[in-house]
């Protein structure tokens, strides 16, 4: 579904990425993770396009990202994103929010749109708060409504960038449940996250990113128990500490 | 100090035959109005075009942008309305500046008047409009593309509605900066509020009646735009939402 | 007993109000002096003003004037007296008070010399300037009332941008004071191309400008204007600034003596025209 | 087409130079005289005492709601009057330059108070927290920490108000002050060469502004980066 | 040290803090934990006065914060805070963050004040940044930095307000480290986090709150065990979830 090979992305003499390959298959939940700074963020961004870069391949269900003729929009609308600071559009209401782009990019119409819109509100939970605009949101609701808002396009595959990292401990949870819920469900999904938790329930793989290297891409169950790199030892060991 | 003050000039005949004073007055404020609204529209249109084009990943682009408020910015606008009036018809073909220049001499001020204050505001607004912009999380627009959105929805639906949320008070100051600098335009003779004072004092030899009657109406066109302002800020305000930046 | 002397004397200077380009009568030459016809009638003033108080010295300050304050600063007392172009009506003798005429100009008409405007009747339908704030202006405003000419006025902040409006095409014709005038065809790139024509509209007396009812100075002022027209004095000035070349481009006007002048040289006088 | 000639430029360089002097005096005056007022002004403002926060406001609005040209002209024939009266200063002194300098700098000063009313608000309130548990007082914490933070934030919008008041100079030309943009037009209108000496001035204050404004640029980014 | 007893506090008509009565004895760490918004922070700044409450008394070391004659600039200056956003002053040097109150407030010369703050540094392991700005610095680093500045201070009791909330995982354990170092050496301690693996391992007592009132205030061995409140009951199973 998802194939990157060889990826190099720099900022001036910066590498930010150096050759980062990895796949991710359909059905498949990959979760990211590593030390800040290490590139996961620029990953994720550059496998829908948000990112350029400058050598290597990245495909997504086929379609080469970084060929100029690919038309990224179209390819973007059919990958869900959800991002660290959620990101909901400010000045729409929540409703708005999950039926614009179905009816200026998908061409739905706008009735049926909404529906849509709804059936995914119900899901993760937040219906009721459908006529409502995201700052009058709790964080938790908001990045709900985001993982909403991008399931309305259909998408074939999910990114989340830090979903949980910006949210008050008691609202953590209510977002990994929905997204435990949308993998077991079969979606492909690829997570930068730093909630092992999660990871151990949910993942198939883990990468490990250090320095703009993929360093481990494990079987989780090989990267929890015995990772290879000392780097992914140590970071394991910081992070499962407390 | 000796001074006469006679508040009744204003009821008076004017020296030409042409209405009271107070008739000249109406006459300066309806032109200020007139010229600063449109040149409001020009600058307001003219500025988020110019904003956005900054803020595109497009070198090409954004540098012509860049340029364009520069040259507008870095010029007095004393400089830039005789610049419009006096250099530029020069300067087109021969015909064209004549047949310019020959018109009615009204249009022609206010034209060069209207296009000089439009054209420098749009500099100023369109700062505003690129703070407004840069000012948005920048996941926002990430966020618009990761959607599906095109470059140009994604300026259409999710930064510009914002965006200008944010400027409504920066540009309130503009649009308050535009009439009071419309007094400049009197210098190329342009009969607008400021003007009609100045004449007032020439014709009646009543200066501080007239600077005073013309304070005060800057002062009324002032408080009516900061209301309406308001008003449009608290119409555009999206709920929950906290702050400006 | 005159207040304006008392303050003369009392701080031992005097403030001269000036203008800054009316040619020949007030205006700067090339190292900022202030030069011109009326400086050189305000000086004399001066001079008349320190003999008749007795002042062994005397300084003098100038502060340049347009024509939008010089009404205020003589009124606030910021200048004493301003000699310049300043015409003498009865509604600003109803703010300030004016001394003998020193000059008589009429108001004329400048255009390109082959342009085919002789004099007024020519300028129907036609775009004229004329210098804003001036007795022109509203001649020329009711002119354009009264007779239903059709023109467009066109008001110029200064008579700079009134010759430049002339000069781009903007107008046939620059309606002025005739000495102004010939001061504005002096500079011109081509003097050459333009003329000073029509009929004079009306006739106007500058005087110098004072507070209004202080006689006692008033007396002094005019006294020492009439001295220098009877005595043919002001005759000279009148031929250095008129009938030589004056700095800063030792340009020559040209502009004889008129009949108004001879008359006015003869027997001095206040008196406005209006 | 219009004949361009420039000859008259040369010669009146030396009056330029001095106009351009009075320019620069005025607007260094007006700017750090308005800079401090304007920070008093926004401290008010900003101040739990209702009556100072009014007054600021007040005198802000004020002064914004009147064209600058206005001000001027007030401040022209105002100011000379107040003087004589109160401080006793001698009659017919020369007071174009300082009525001219205290116009721009009290009409100033309400726009500076608002940048900088900005700037304060811009550091984080978390800030005087800190300073407050530290053991600071009040003016200790705005003195030690809230306005150095307020001005390096506002820097580039402080220079960028200084550019404005640069340009803004040139009106002083309704009290008859020779400052750089009057002179330039006095020469021209006395020499009939007005297009050409306007055009000069104007390509000397795009160069001059246009570097001032490269400079806050260039200052912006070092801000970032720092 | 710290008695704080039937204060309450509201903003206009809502009630931020309803009838809190706590104390902290010399020498004692009391972790304050509770949902967001129940007025933890709020409770934490009136301890030194930072925010003014409207009846009720607070008394730190005998001191009457809520009494008008009380010199509030002194108490604080006794009374170290450290907050989630480190709040150090961005336009000074490490060193001179450290210097600057020592200096201005407690009148210390310069030179001591500085050998004080280089101590300090060291204790928390960063002696070779002194020179540096806060921006150039992790936030795990400018929160150890922010204790420093504390303790320039000698105070007597410390207050923290989720240090470690605005912190990237690897970070935390870095600065629970310092704290943990602080608690063993005596320092009396009021601190607001939603870290429990540091409340387990080194608070007395735990006070809960929830819409502003002290719902449990127990030994930390009854609160995690045994929790009285349906309230903390849940607090407790979402947070300890993951
Ligand atoms: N626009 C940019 N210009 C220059 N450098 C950048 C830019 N964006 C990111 N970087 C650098 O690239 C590196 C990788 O950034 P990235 O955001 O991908 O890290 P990350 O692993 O997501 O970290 P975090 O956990 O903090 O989100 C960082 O060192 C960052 O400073
Ligand atoms: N200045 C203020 N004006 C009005 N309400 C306020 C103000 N400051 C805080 N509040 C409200 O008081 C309540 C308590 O706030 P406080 O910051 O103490 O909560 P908290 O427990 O620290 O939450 P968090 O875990 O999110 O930091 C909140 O509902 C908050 O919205
Ligand atoms: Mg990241
Ligand atoms: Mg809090």
């Amino acid at each position: 579904m998802i194939s990157i090979n060889n990826v190099n992305k720099h900022y001036g003499a910066f590498q930010v990425l150096t050759d980062c390959t990895t796949h991710v298959n359909k059905g498949e939940v990959v979760v990211v993770c590593g030390p800040s700074g290490s590139g996961k963020s620029t990953l994720i961004k550059c496998v829908n396009g948000l990112e350029p870069f400058q050598s290597g391949g990245i495909t997504v269900n086929g379609v080469a990202v970084g060929d100029p003729k690919t038309n990224l929009s179209k390819l973007r609308s059919h990958v869900g994103m959800v991002f660290q600071n959620f990101e909901l559009f400010p000045h729409m209401s929540i409703a708005k929010n999950l039926s614009i782009a179905q009816t200026k990019v998908l061409g739905r119409d706008l009735a049926e749109a909404e529906v849509k819109g709804l059936q995914l509100l119900d899901r993760v939970g937040l219906k009721a708060h459908a006529h409502k605009f995201p700052g009058q949101l709790s964080g938790g609701q908001q990045q709900r409504v985001a993982i909403a808002r991008a399931l309305a396009m259909d998408p074939i595959c999910m990114l989340f960038d830090e979903p949980t990292s910006a949210l008050d401990p008691e609202m953590i949870n209510e977002v990994l449940d929905v997204m435990t819920e949308l993998a077991q469900e079969g979606m492909t999904m690829m997570c930068v996250t730093h909630e092992m938790g999660f990871a151990k329930r949910v993942a198939h793989r883990v990468v490990f990113m250090d320095h703009g290297r993929i360093v481990e891409d494990d079987s989780k169950e090989a990267f929890f128990d015995s990772p290879r790199s000392e780097r992914a030892h140590q970071f394991l060991a910081k992070i499962l500490q407390h | 100090m000796a001074y006469n003050w006679n508040w009744e000039v204003f009821l008076q005949p004017s020296a030409t035959g042409s209405g009271t004073y107070f008739d000249w007055m109406v006459y300066g404020f309806k032109t200020t109005i007139g010229l600063s609204l449109t040149a409001w529209l020009i600058a307001l249109l003219l500025g988020a075009l110019v904003g956005v084009l900054r803020t595109v990943p497009n070198k090409l682009l954004s540098g012509i942008a860049a340029a364009y408020v520069e040259v507008f910015r870095n010029i007095p606008l004393l400089v830039q309305l005789f610049l419009w009036y006096f250099v530029l018809p020069e300067l087109l073909p021969t015909e064209l500046g004549n047949a310019f220049k020959q018109s009615n001499p009204f249009v022609q001020q206010f034209l060069s008047s209207m296009l000089c204050l439009g054209l420098f505001t749009s500099a100023r607004v369109a700062e505003q409009v690129r703070s407004g912009i840069e000012s948005l999380p920048r996941g926002q627009k990430n966020a618009g593309l990761a959607i599906g959105f095109t470059l140009p929805q994604t300026y259409r639906y999710v930064l510009l509605p914002m965006a200008f949320r944010l400027v409504v008070p920066p540009l309130t100051s503009e649009f308050l900066n535009i009439f009071k600098n419309s007094a400049v335009c009197s210098t190329i003779g342009l009969l607008e509020l400021a003007a009609q004072g100045r004449q007032l004092v020439d014709y009646t030899a009543q200066p501080y009646e007239s600077f005073i009657a013309v304070t005060l109406a800057y002062v009324v066109i002032n408080v009516t735009v900061m209301v309406l302002m308001r008003r449009v800020e608290a119409r555009v305000r999206v709920p929950g939402f906290i702050g400006g930046k | 007993e005159s207040a304006t002397l008392k303050k003369i004397k009392e701080i031992g200077a005097i403030t001269l109000g000036h203008r800054e380009s009316s040619i020949p009568f007030s205006y700067y030459d090339d190292k900022q002096q202030v030069i011109g016809y009326s400086q050189e009638i305000m000086l004399k003033v001066v001079d008349a003003v320190k003999a008749e108080l007795n002042l062994s010295k005397l300084d003098v300050k100038m502060m340049p004037v347009t024509s939008a304050n010089r009404i205020p600063l003589i009124q606030n007392g910021s200048v004493d007296i301003e000699c310049g172009s300043t015409t003498n009506n009865t509604e600003r003798q109803k703010q300030v008070g004016f001394s003998n005429t020193i000059f008589v100009i009429g108001t004329k008409l400048m255009a390109k010399k082959n342009s085919g405007i002789n004099d007024f009747p020519d300028l129907a339908g036609k775009n004229v300037v004329t210098t804003a704030g001036t007795t022109s202006e509203r001649l020329l405003r009711k002119m354009n009332e009264d007779k239903k000419m059709g023109m467009s006025v066109i008001s110029a902040k200064d008579h700079g941008e009134s010759f430049l409006t002339l000069e781009t095409g903007r107008a046939v014709a620059f309606m002025m004071d005739d000495a102004l005038l010939y001061g504005e065809t002096a500079k011109a790139k081509r003097p050459a191309d333009w003329s000073v024509v029509g009929k004079a509209q009306s006739m106007e007396a500058y005087g110098c400008m004072l507070r209004k009812d202080d006689a006692g100075f008033k007396k002094v002022v005019d006294k020492a204007i009439a001295g220098l027209m009877t005595s043919g004095e002001a005759e000279k000035i009148y031929n250095k600034w008129f009938m030589n070349p004056i700095p800063p481009k030792g340009l020559n006007l040209n502009m004889p003596l008129s009949d108004e002048m001879r008359a006015l040289f003869k027997s001095p006088n206040d008196k406005a025209f209006d | 087409m219009y004949e361009f000639d420039w000859s008259s430029i040369p010669g009146a360089l030396p009056f330029l130079a001095k106009g351009m002097l009075v320019s620069l005096e005025i607007m260094v005056a007006a700017v750090v005289i308005g800079i401090v007022w304007g920070t008093l002004l926004a401290m008010m403002r900003l101040s739990s005492i209702k009556p100072l926060s009014w007054f600021a406001a007040g005198y802000v609005n004020t002064f914004r709601a009147i064209p600058l040209v206005m001000v001027l002209l007030w401040f022209f024939l105002i100011v000379p009057h107040l003087l004589e009266q109160l401080l006793g200063v001698p009659r017919g002194t020369d007071m174009r330059l300082g009525s001219a300098i205290a116009g721009f700098a009290l009409f100033e000063a309400a726009y500076y108070s608002e940048i900088i009313r900005a700037g304060i608000q811009s550091v984080s309130k978390g800030q005087m927290a800190a300073a407050s548990a530290l053991g600071m007082n009040y003016w200790q914490s705005m003195r030690l920490v809230v306005l150095p933070q307020a001005f390096r934030n506002m820097v580039p919008l402080l220079l960028t108000q200084g550019i404005i008041l640069f340009q803004d100079t040139s009106l002083v030309y309704v009290s008859a002050l020779a400052d750089f943009f009057g002179t330039a037009s006095k020469v021209g209108d006395r020499d009939g060469r007005l297009v050409e000496m306007l055009l000069f001035a104007g390509a000397v204050y795009f160069v001059l502004c246009f570097s001032a404004s490269q400079l806050v640029r260039f200052y912006q980014k070092r801000l970032k980066t720092a």
